[in-house]
């Protein structure tokens, strides 16, 4: 069921309709009940796999609540006789006795994502490699993908090791535990709320509230506006430009940087509209995953503020505890005696950016493209901050300039193009293309003939009317962002009734008159769900 | 749990380093049969008819049909000495949806003509293929490539679209 | 407490670390830094920050910081 | 409080109303009006008009070889027969079993042709020729099992329930027709489901054309399972079907042989009759150089009108068609349905 799909809505309303008919008590019945029905739907093969991770996440999670217990207990009745070396050393051991579940259940969930998701691509690499000894390889095998086990994988993990870590409460409930893990709107492409702040939500009894209703139905078709009216429409073009790039070089290749930077902005930030839009309905606050991203002044306020949850959960349960580990202690030690401190704080830290940079990539997608991609963004983040005190320099010498509004626009354009630059590597075939095509931007000056004339749309594949469906719509998104960032623009609109339902009215009519769906066009899914 | 997610993901990055570097040594495969070459030209399902018609020079004579129902654009049929070459509308212009073999005085790439045996077409593709009455269908990607048996015999290949 | 100033002005000495209270906030303190102070903090203290304790309200300041291994050293 | 709540009433009401008005107008205008452009997407909704009118002994179904062979008018002028075209551009066996049922719930006629080329097709070929056969069906259930039954993976009911959704970006497509059609009633494209052609293009043998060998030419069984339905619904109301096989036999659909057994086999099994007319083409008078408007693929005006003219014969003979020349209501209406025939020949034969 895509969420731009009749049968979506129809869902959706029929879900919310019961959820606030039932008793109370029974409200996060209903949504174990439909996110159970969403996710059949994709496939009953689907099914075992997600609920294998649920069993066994919930199962190692009690184990750790179980061992937490006896020895808060024993530290309670014995705490006036030990001393205070005592106390360490009994907590220390009481975690080694705690982790066998937390690493039991860590990797039997991140094997069953490895195989499912990078069976098929470490094969063909091994056969690659075999191939240069001559030997045949192996077959190799497809093995099914349940639908965003990327997500619930790492929404289980976290869970997991916020348990271990005392952050969150394990559920003894494993249908309530069930619910949190399959909640249908984030089953697919997140956002990777955190349980402690949204478990709890789903017990708590949920009135009808106009307030909830209006700006979260007003944000489901914002979401949908900005997926079907931009994102599928440039996505158009898009694939023209991707399906030749011997011939679309050039100009092309800027115009892909900026096409598929609306694309992916609107199938995303879209998306996830629509998720937390409809969870709002539900009188539920879901974790924002965006915060006007592409206003962002450098590569890692960006990565602050696109794909919130995922970047937090890289830096929490990878980065974090990957920097601060005993070996990368042994490597800074070595590294200050034998190569000076500079190196030494260094190495560590940029080790651990470029590994979780490599599996953020590797997350992403099965290819070199997204290695690639993740380990190019490690890369600019880390030379951008060696650069820092250069940056710093020269805004000492020019100290005015700082805080002018032109050139933080400067900043900005220059990080869009930076992130869209590397982002085209989502879209061409292989790594070698991608930066032929981009080299093409260098030297085939020619293809900006193509500008004047009726030549560009036609290439383009697109009508003049979605062209400026696609340049007006990205307009109003652009003034609503700006907008937004002093008040959100959407709860301003919903606590005026006649404003409110006229911008329902416009948008309804928008997205179904123009709207890029149904046959004649290729209506993707939304790219953060079929990919995952 | 560190020690292990830890040594796993060493593991992983030196061995997806290792690939890095034979990724791009693709190998060249032999002759594909899947694709129709003639006069140095190589014609595969789904190409835009005008290139195509380009690269195989002048036909003998064609065929045209307007497709039921008003839609724009017509069928085409183009013959050429030992094969045909069908197209038909698609978003941008005509494309090739039938390549069809007619005389022994063309072959496919891989050697087959009419008139080959079934022993050689099968040793040629490498396997059965799928069988069709008498006939032999292969599939690979989306060209679908048909050998019509009389006989033990070949009598006519035909390429389709496998969509 | 007076510790845990050195640590910090060893790595930034234009800072007033007496009185900031927005070290992570205001983007003072990086990941590099971040990793520095819990290395400085075992050698010293020998006390040691785990991974889920790195939040910025533990950082943000330099009384945070010293709360933070207090109550780690207290156990 | 209770302010709040009437002008959030009022606003939703208001916004409500005005988007159904203008989705309304929208679909009018997005959907294609199937007059100038493919005329052949109005032959559904035509029928309805004329089973209002009159009723009809014959029924013929199936695909383009119907519409453009058959011409109802000439049937009553030399016959007296009152007959019906259900044909629609590439009708597939089940778009023909559903356009028999939707056709039995106004009338049941003596006779059902059917015509069998479209056998050979077991799975849809293009949506277009879905929109073109459903779009214009009165709703009712045979409407939705015809939409199931037809649909393509990519096509949703809805889109059968709202066009809307499918033609909503008909935009460069727009013509003058559109709007003026939108709110208007449409003109009447065909004559008793025959649509007329008068262009002359003759047909000429090319240098190597050959039907292509098929690697299997059993006819798919989702087509003769459909077949078998259709028969059984005609057995069950009484209904005579006959099978016919159009007089055209382009290299583009060709009739092989092949097939003709099985077809053949199938009626003598059945006791059904069958024609196949391309055999008897020089028997009726088919001259392919005068009597076919594209090169051989159809019969032109005066192709379909000798073929009528030979196959009414045997409706009459073999199979007891009736002649209702005598009645006088009756003639009333297909007189000026046959007037209405003449003047449009003699308009395109005269410009």
């Amino acid at each position: 069921m895509s969420f731009t799909s009749a049968a979506f809505i129809l869902f959706a309303v029929l879900t919310l309709l019961i959820y606030y008919t039932v008793p109370k008590r029974g409200q996060w019945i209903v949504l174990l009940i439909s996110s159970f029905l969403f996710y059949l739907s994709a496939g009953g093969w689907y099914l075992p796999f997600i609920l294998v991770t649920i069993l066994s996440t919930w199962l190692c999670a009690l184990g750790i609540r179980r061992r937490d217990r006896l020895d808060e207990d024993y530290l309670a009745a014995h705490k006036a006789d030990m001393t205070k070396e005592e106390r360490k050393a009994f907590k220390n051991n009481a975690k080694k006795k705690k982790r066998p579940y937390l690493v039991g259940g860590l990797v039997f969930n991140f094997a069953i994502l490895g195989v499912l998701k990078y069976t098929g691509f470490v094969l063909s690499g091994v056969n690659d490699l075999l191939a240069i000894f001559g030997s045949k390889g192996v077959t190799v095998p497809s093995l099914i993908l349940p639908l965003g086990i990327s997500y619930y994988i790492f929404r289980s993990t976290a869970y997991l090791i916020d348990v271990y870590w005392g952050k969150t409460e394990a559920e003894g409930n494993i249908a309530k535990y069930a619910l949190f893990i399959s909640f249908f709107p984030a089953v697919l492409q997140g956002p990777i709320s955190r349980h402690k702040d949204l478990a709890p939500q789903f017990f708590t009894p949920h009135n009808a509230e106009w307030s909830n209703l209006s700006e979260g139905g007003l944000r489901v078709l914002w979401g949908f506006f900005k997926k079907v009216v931009i994102a599928d429409t440039a996505m158009i073009a898009v694939k023209a430009i991707v399906a030749s790039p011997d011939t679309m070089t050039g100009m092309y290749v800027l115009l892909l940087i900026i096409l598929y930077s609306a694309v992916i902005y609107g199938d995303f930030t879209g998306g996830i509209d629509v998720t937390i839009g409809l969870a709002r309905m539900m009188g539920l606050r879901l974790a924002e995953n965006f915060d006007h991203p592409f206003a962002s002044r450098s590569t890692q306020e960006y990565w602050n503020r696109w794909h919130i949850t995922m970047g937090s959960y890289f830096t929490d349960y990878v980065f974090n505890p990957l920097s601060i580990s005993a070996p990368m202690k042994k490597l800074s030690k070595w590294s200050k005696d034998k190569l000076g401190r500079g190196v030494g704080m260094r190495l560590p830290v940029y080790l651990a950016t470029l590994i979780t940079w490599f599996l953020t990539g590797l997350w992403h997608g099965a290819s070199w493209n997204f290695i690639v991609w993740g380990l190019l963004n490690g890369a600019v983040i880390l030379i951008s901050r060696e650069l820092s005190p250069l940056y710093a320099k020269f805004h000492k010498k020019f100290p005015s300039l700082k805080d002018r509004a032109a050139y933080g626009g400067f900043c900005a354009v220059r990080t869009f193009f930076l992130m869209g630059t590397i982002r085209i590597l989502d879209c061409y075939r292989d790594v070698p293309v991608t930066f032929m095509a981009f080299g093409s931007v260098f030297y085939d000056f020619a293809s900006w003939g193509d500008l004047a004339g009726g030549k560009l749309l036609q290439s383009l594949g697109l009508e003049l009317w979605q062209c400026i469906a696609i340049a007006l719509g990205t307009l109003v998104v652009f003034l609503v962002s700006h907008r937004s960032k002093t008040r959100p623009v959407l709860t301003e609109i919903s606590e005026r009734p006649w404003l409110f339902a006229c911008s329902c009215a416009v948008l309804i009519l928008v997205i179904l008159i123009f709207g890029c769906y149904g046959i004649g066009f290729d209506a993707g899914d939304f790219i953060y769900q079929t990919q995952f | 749990m560190k020690k292990t997610s830890r040594i796993l993901a060493f593991l992983m990055a030196a061995l997806f380093l290792c690939l890095a570097f034979t990724a791009c040594g693709k190998k060249d495969g032999g002759a594909d049969p899947f694709s129709f070459v003639y006069n140095d030209a190589t014609v595969k399902i789904g190409d835009s008819e005008e290139e195509a018609l380009k690269a195989l020079g002048n036909w003998a004579s064609y065929n045209l049909s307007e497709s039921c129902g008003g839609f724009a654009g017509k069928d085409y049929i183009y013959y050429y000495k030992g094969f045909s070459v069908y197209t038909t509308p698609d978003r941008n212009g005509n494309i090739i949806n039938m390549i069809e073999l007619t005389s022994d005085e063309v072959a496919i790439p891989n050697g087959l003509t009419i008139g080959s045996s079934r022993k050689d077409v099968v040793k040629a593709m490498g396997s059965e293929g799928t069988a069709q009455g008498e006939s032999l269908v292969y599939t690979s990607g989306t060209v679908k490539l048909t050998f019509i048996l009389r006989d033990d015999s070949v009598t006519n290949i035909q390429y389709t679209s496998a969509v | 407490m007076n510790e845990i100033i050195d640590i910090l002005t060893e790595l930034h000495d234009d800072v007033d670390f007496t009185t900031e209270t927005g070290l992570v906030e205001n983007g003072i303190l990086n990941s590099l830094d971040i990793v520095a102070i819990i290395s400085e903090i075992d050698d010293r203290f020998d006390v040691q920050i785990p991974a889920e304790e790195i939040l910025p309200e533990n950082f943000d300041s330099a009384e945070a910081l010293w709360a933070l291994v207090q109550r780690l050293d207290e156990a | 409080m209770k302010r709040t709540y009437i002008i959030r009433a009022w606003a939703l009401s208001v916004a409500l109303l005005l988007t159904v008005a203008i989705l309304i107008c929208a679909t009018l205008i997005l959907q294609p009006k199937y007059v100038s452009a493919s005329p052949e997407g109005s032959l559904t909704e035509e029928y309805y008009a004329s089973v209002k009118e009159t009723n009809h002994d014959v029924l013929f179904i199936g695909d383009c070889e119907v519409y453009e062979s058959f011409v109802p008018a000439i049937l009553w002028q030399e016959y007296g027969i009152s007959s019906y075209v259900r044909g629609g551009a590439q009708q597939l066996v089940w778009h023909s079993y559903y356009m028999l049922e939707d056709a039995l719930r106004y009338e049941t006629p003596k006779t059902v042709v059917f015509n069998v080329l479209a056998l050979k097709y077991g799975e849809p070929q293009k949506e277009a020729y879905n929109r073109l056969a459903l779009d214009g069906m009165a709703w009712s259930k045979t409407k939705l099992d015809a939409i199931h039954a037809s649909k393509t993976d990519e096509e949703s009911l809805a889109s059968y329930i709202w066009p809307l959704l499918r033609y909503h970006s008909r935009w460069k497509e727009l013509t003058s027709e559109d709007f003026r059609y939108a709110f208007a009633d449409k003109p009447t494209v065909s004559h008793s489901g025959y649509l007329m052609q008068t262009d002359i293009v003759p047909y000429e043998y090319q240098e190597g054309q050959k039907p292509r060998p098929l690697a299997d030419y059993t006819l798919p069984q989702t087509a003769m399972d459909y077949l078998d339905r259709m028969r059984s619904l005609c057995e069950e109301k009484g209904i005579e079907l006959i099978l016919i096989k159009a007089p055209t036999d382009s290299i583009f659909y060709h009739w092989y042989d092949e097939w003709d057994e099985q077809i053949t086999a199938y009626a003598e099994k059945h006791r059904l009759s069958y024609y196949n007319f391309i055999p008897l083409a020089d028997e009726i008078g088919i001259d392919m150089t005068t009597d076919t408007y594209d090169a051989g693929v159809h019969l032109n005006v005066y192709g379909a009108e000798k073929m009528t003219r030979y196959f009414g014969k045997i409706l009459t003979e073999n199979h007891s068609a009736p002649d209702r020349r005598g009645d006088t209501a009756l003639a009333a209406v297909w007189d000026a349905r046959l007037a209405a025939y003449e003047a449009e020949k003699t308009a395109a034969a005269h410009p």
